[in-house]
């Protein structure tokens, strides 16, 4: 039983899902299938959420290590929910969305989260260079390759590139550096993504089947005591 | 005389910095040293922290496909009908904002007649945006429907653009205040896009410059330039140069064009440059990784050796 | 004022919101240095309130806009019972809390499964495998207009089925990579080096933008420099 | 436009058609009338036809006309064309306005509960005439789309050539594998945890669970704590989905009750941190310094951050496994971690860790699909390639019938 139904669920739910596609009444099908997606993440939402003050309530309450931080995170769940739940700051009455312009909740996306997110993408450019340092050495014929092709690219993206290659006469510009790199971008490079997702989609549809035929069952548990 | 402005000293100075800073570590690193990230962090935010405060500009040399739009505006006789079509919306702004700034600029002060549109719903507010805030301050002269005309947003997508390729003024009765066409002088002699002597699309979605050259300027051989963000130039490739006579790809593109704008207008010799403004720290912070890479390689060939012999 | 573009937080440098949005910016950038409670005080609030902007925006998107309108529509409307489903599903899950029915949240994790693996697998073979095969139909031969054959262009299209075949051969399991195999597979490997080389070395400026876009709000909005 | 007035030879008539309409029109309008004068009448649209659109759920009717003759390429008088649709014989209402030179339009506005009629108009800007109504349609409802028949084929074939090879490995056939070596190498940075005494950690991945990779994930996750429950690792698993937390949850617990030490299991091994994209790495990031994992697995789809978690790991020391099928992230993994499951291999990481023959098998039938791929590849060029050369007719209809099973 424990095992059996959702096994069937899965089987039953996945061939629906594929035959839809043929089937003119319940094309939508999918679509559907993304509006319960929502609502069941929004119930799972408890779980998490309740998993998150649990933590962080055990953190405080046991005065663990940096404690102090959990109460941090604790204050500002809490926070954010009484703002938003109770549309403090909106103009207007509780019919007004919860993001209109000058209530609370919109003032914390725009002046705690909005910088925190764009500081925390911004990392990437110091995180780039680190990676491009210690990854792109001549190690062996593969790693000198992707050497390669990423110095061309980096080159014929600043004025240097220009500088070094634009005495090539017009008749071989393709080896002008930025010339150069725009071919690599057309030619090697969407051949190699190509393969990827032809690769990809096949590894899907063999996983898919294994999924909805229950011969891949690992996310119900590996064997039949469960 | 040697005057040095404010940038020039700012750039010597970050230059030999990076310069003293990048020999130091190739000193170490021919000792086989290998380099804490931190140290390559500093670097990093020092060649884009740098250019920012001291507002370096590295001229930048426009390559064949910028400087052939340059060359189009500048030649056209005065008086000349251009249509710019903002085709973006603020997530692409940072791109191709820069273009249509100078674009703008450059066409009014050679005396061109300029039509500006959208084909973007959220490409309106942009646009009176960019020519209120951005262009017309420094054209207190220009008349507008003399000089310029802004016809706003239309909606339809390509729709609009079969249309207008064969009649503008049944896609655009009016302009973006109502007033109609047929009493816009810029719109004498107008019937359709081929009445235009360029039009250039500024976008990188759909409807954008690709639609512009399938729709209407191939079909009727009008001349075409495009503007668009980075990850589209390649796609744009194909069309040059037989069916646009140029593309601007990115910032970089913008900062190519507006390069060779200033460095011939005196008048506009200060102006803002967003474009070449964000190359500044692009460029250095680029030639910074690429110095790190060649480093790390005499660092690993440095190693190889010493354990080959040993 | 800012130097480069107009963004989200654009007000004086007095306001405190401005203050706060300069400081978690500092906070998480000190991380590039080292771990520091500074950074932990950011973090502890990024998490808190960002997981409380999710709970009060899935709350008000999901529950409220897709559900609770769905099933109980403003007049003129008929209700959409079938969105009951979802609910059911989610209400199942929460059983996960009983140590004894718990295992009934394993049906909603199946119906998800199920519907995922369907769904992506169609999704997958349409958009990926087939449209991708179909784009590598053409001709190698390029032409020019007046007939004559375009050499360069030729080359990049005889490169991009090239690399596309053996990046193929690389992704197959049940053969060994020996022999003419083993050299296409070889290859195939090359043109995944240059793809993975070319677009890290594509993406390095638009990570730069991230960081001088952060940079010009701190030097610019903030402290005014320009 | 109004000097053409005078070049009329019937001027009289025009005059006088002119002067009536001139009367009959309030003065309100009396400035677009003029400009409406001008113009030459307009015939209507003609043979207008509305059809059931075939092989749908009977939303949709498609309305084709011949346009009117006066819409030409020079000085079309013509502005738009516009269409009524009258439902159950009630009011026409006006539902679209279409482009001079339209000649189609597909009505995605009626239901089989009704019947309906339509009827065209060619406008000017001051004058409109309308074609003959068509008689009533009812949409139908049809079951099977026949447009897809070549989609369903080869949906047929790829999954038959899996399905073959997943029952001929059940009935003992012995299969061939290749060596992956990034799961190769799983066993030994589990083993290399154990020694050093620290935990492992595993990221499976931003999204949610309807989200294909973020089961592959799960599934590969499945047979890692496997490994880990034997060897008596600890594991750790921030996640940034609520859904996400309790399904690792069930299949870790499952997987320490199949290595029999199911009271090695706790819920604590897996915690949700916060939906947000960057909440969620700020604070991965921080645990990775903090907790100093021997291991990181990072397995799922990742965006922006792939490359922000491999960082941080990398200088911690942590040995990286990472997998990804978003080939935007793959150059990071492969540039910051140690072992990249590159796409396809993501989707066969735990067939192949299972060593069960029916899971292999499937990896047979897959490359049966790549090789059916590499066939229509190149039989595509081929086609296209001489055609385009000698334009001879049998690679011309070889490459239309490409065309049309790929369409």
């Amino acid at each position: 039983m424990r095992r059996n139904i959702p096994l069937a669920v899965t089987f039953v739910v996945g061939m629906l899902l594929i035959v839809s596609v043929f089937l003119p009444p319940i094309e939508t099908i999918g679509e559907d299938f993304g509006v319960f997606f929502s609502i069941i993440a929004v119930f799972a939402f408890f779980l998490g959420g309740g998993n998150l003050i649990k933590v962080h309530f055990g953190k405080i309450m046991k005065k663990s290590n940096d404690w102090e931080f959990s109460l941090v995170t604790v204050v500002g769940f809490f926070a954010m929910l009484i703002i938003g739940l109770f549309k403090i700051g909106a103009p207007g009455d509780i019919s007004t969305s919860v993001t209109a312009e000058g209530s609370y909740f919109q003032e914390m996306f725009v002046y705690l989260i909005n910088p925190l997110q764009s500081t925390m993408y911004a990392l990437l450019a110091f995180f780039v260079a680190s990676a491009s340092y210690r990854a792109f050495r001549a190690k062996n014929r593969e790693a000198t390759i992707l050497l390669v092709a990423a110095f061309i690219i980096l080159l014929g993206r600043t004025p240097l590139g220009m500088m070094l290659t634009g005495w090539i006469p017009e008749s071989f510009s393709i080896f002008q550096v930025p010339n150069l790199a725009v071919w690599i971008m057309n030619s090697p490079n969407l051949a190699g993504q190509r393969a990827i997702m032809i690769g990809i989609s096949l590894g899907v549809v063999a996983m898919s089947l294994r999924l909805i035929l229950g011969i891949e069952r690992t996310y119900l548990g590996g064997d039949d005591k469960g | 005389m040697l005057l040095l402005t404010f940038s020039d000293i700012g750039l010597i100075v970050t230059l030999v910095i990076i310069a003293a800073g990048l020999g130091l570590i190739l000193k170490l690193a021919l000792k086989g040293k290998e380099i804490d990230r931190r140290i390559i962090f500093i670097f990093i935010f020092f060649s884009v922290a740098s250019p920012i405060i001291f507002q370096i500009k590295f001229s930048e040399k426009a390559t064949a496909v910028v400087k052939s739009i340059y060359d189009k505006i500048d030649n056209l006789p005065e008086g000349s009908k251009i249509l710019i079509s903002f085709d973006f919306d603020p997530a692409m702004a940072p791109e191709v904002q820069p273009m249509a700034i100078v674009l703008g600029r450059h066409a009014l002060i050679k005396g061109h007649e300029v039509v500006f549109m959208s084909l973007w719903t959220t490409g309106q507010s942009l646009l009176t945006e960019i020519i209120n805030e951005y262009i017309l301050p420094d054209f207190p002269e220009k008349q507008e429907f003399i000089d310029y005309v802004t016809l706003g947003f239309k909606a339809g997508n390509e729709g609009v653009l079969k249309v207008i390729a064969t009649d503008f003024k049944k896609m655009f009765p009016v302009d973006n205040n109502g007033r109609p066409l047929d009493s816009i002088p810029i719109f004498d002699g107008v019937k359709s896009c081929s009445d235009f002597d360029l039009v250039i699309s500024i976008g990188g979605g759909k409807p954008g410059p690709k639609e512009w050259i399938l729709f209407v300027t191939d079909p009727s051989n009008i001349p075409m330039a495009v503007g668009v963000a980075a990850v589209i130039a390649p796609q744009m490739y194909p069309y040059y140069p037989a069916q646009v006579l140029g593309i601007m790809g990115g910032v970089k593109g913008a900062a190519e064009y507006e390069s060779e704008f200033i460095g011939n207008y005196e008048r506009f010799k200060d102006m803002k440059t967003p474009g070449l403004l964000t190359m500044g720290p692009q460029t250095l912070a680029h030639t910074v990784i690429m110095a790190f890479i060649i480093i790390g390689n005499i660092i690993y060939f440095r190693k190889r050796k010493k354990e080959a012999k040993s | 004022m800012s130097l480069i573009l107009a963004r989200k937080e654009k007000r004086s440098s007095m306001d405190i919101g401005m203050f706060f949005a300069a400081l978690l910016t500092l906070g998480i950038f000190s991380f590039l240095y080292k771990d520091n409670p500074v950074y932990k005080v950011c973090e502890a609030i990024f998490v808190g309130v960002s997981a409380g902007f999710w709970a009060i925006t899935y709350f008000f998107d999901n529950i409220h806009k897709k559900f609770w309108l769905g099933v109980f529509p403003q007049e003129g409307d008929s209700p959409d019972y079938w969105l009951w489903g979802g609910a059911i599903l989610g209400f199942l899950m929460l059983l996960r809390i009983s140590n004894k029915i718990g295992w009934i949240a394993r049906w909603p994790l199946s119906f998800i499964v199920g519907a995922t693996a369907g769904l992506y697998m169609m999704l997958y073979f349409v958009s990926n495998a087939l449209n991708q095969v179909a784009d590598t139909m053409m001709p190698i031969v390029a032409y020019a207009s007046d007939n004559s054959v375009l050499w360069l262009d030729t080359f990049g299209n005889f490169i991009v089925v090239l690399g596309v075949v053996t990046g193929l051969i690389y992704f197959f399991f049940s053969k060994e990579h020996k022999g003419l195999f083993g050299t296409g597979a070889q290859v195939g490997t090359w043109f995944l080096m240059i793809t993975f080389g070319a677009s890290f070395g594509y993406t390095v400026m638009s990570r730069m933008s991230l960081l001088i876009g952060r940079l010009d709000f701190l030097f610019g909005d903030w402290l005014g420099l320009f | 436009m109004k000097n053409s007035l005078a070049d009329r030879s019937s001027g009289g008539i025009i005059c006088a058609a002119l002067i009536t309409i001139f009367f009959f029109s309030g003065p309100l309008h009396s400035q677009e009338d003029l400009v409406s004068l001008s113009v030459k009448k307009i015939a209507p649209p003609s043979s207008l036809l509305a059809t059931d659109h075939k092989y749908d759920n009977g939303n949709s009717i498609s309305l084709s006309w011949v346009p009117s003759i006066d819409d030409a390429l020079m000085n079309n008088p013509i502005v738009a064309y516009k269409l009524y649709r009258s439902s159950n014989d009630t009011e026409p209402n006006l539902i679209a306005e279409l482009p001079p030179g339209s000649s189609y339009f597909l009505d995605n506005g009626v239901s089989t509960d009704n019947s309906y009629s339509y009827s065209v108009s060619a406008s000017t800007n001051a004058y409109e005439v309308l074609s003959n109504r068509t008689e009533s349609i009812t949409p139908q409802s049809e079951w099977i789309n026949y447009n897809k028949k070549y989609l369903f084929l080869m949906v047929m074939i790829i999954s038959g050539a899996i399905m073959y090879f997943i029952v001929s490995a059940k009935r003992g056939k012995e299969l061939f594998v290749r060596k992956i070596a990034g799961l190769e190498a799983i066993d030994e940075a589990v083993g290399r945890a154990t020694e050093m005494g620290r935990p492992i950690m595993y990221i499976p991945g931003i999204q949610d669970m309807d989200d294909v990779q973020t089961i592959a994930s799960l599934t590969i996750l499945g047979r890692i704590t496997r490994t880990i429950a034997e060897y008596d690792s600890k594991i750790f698993m921030p996640v940034a989905r609520s859904l996400v937390m309790t399904a690792a949850r069930e299949t870790i617990k499952a997987s320490y009750q199949a290595a029999s030490r199911p009271d090695s299991y706790s819920d604590d091994m897996v915690n949700y941190i916060t939906d947000e994209q960057f909440g969620y790495v700020a604070h991965v990031n921080g645990l990775m310094v903090r907790e100093k994992p021997a291991t990181v697995f990072l397995l799922g789809a990742f965006f922006a951050e792939s490359l922000i978690l491999a960082e941080t790991g990398n200088s911690i020391g942590a040995i990286q496994i990472a997998g990804t099928a978003r080939p935007a992230q793959l150059p990071f993994f492969i540039a910051a971690c140690d072992f990249t499951l590159i796409g396809e291999e993501l989707f066969a990481a735990s067939a192949y860790l299972s060593g069960e023959p029916m899971q292999l098998g499937s990896l047979k039938g897959q490359d049966v699909g790549k090789a059916i791929a590499m066939f229509f590849v190149l039989l595509g060029v081929l086609a296209a390639t001489v055609s385009a050369a000698w334009d001879i007719e049998l690679f011309n209809n070889l490459l239309d019938n490409l065309n049309e099973l790929f369409s």
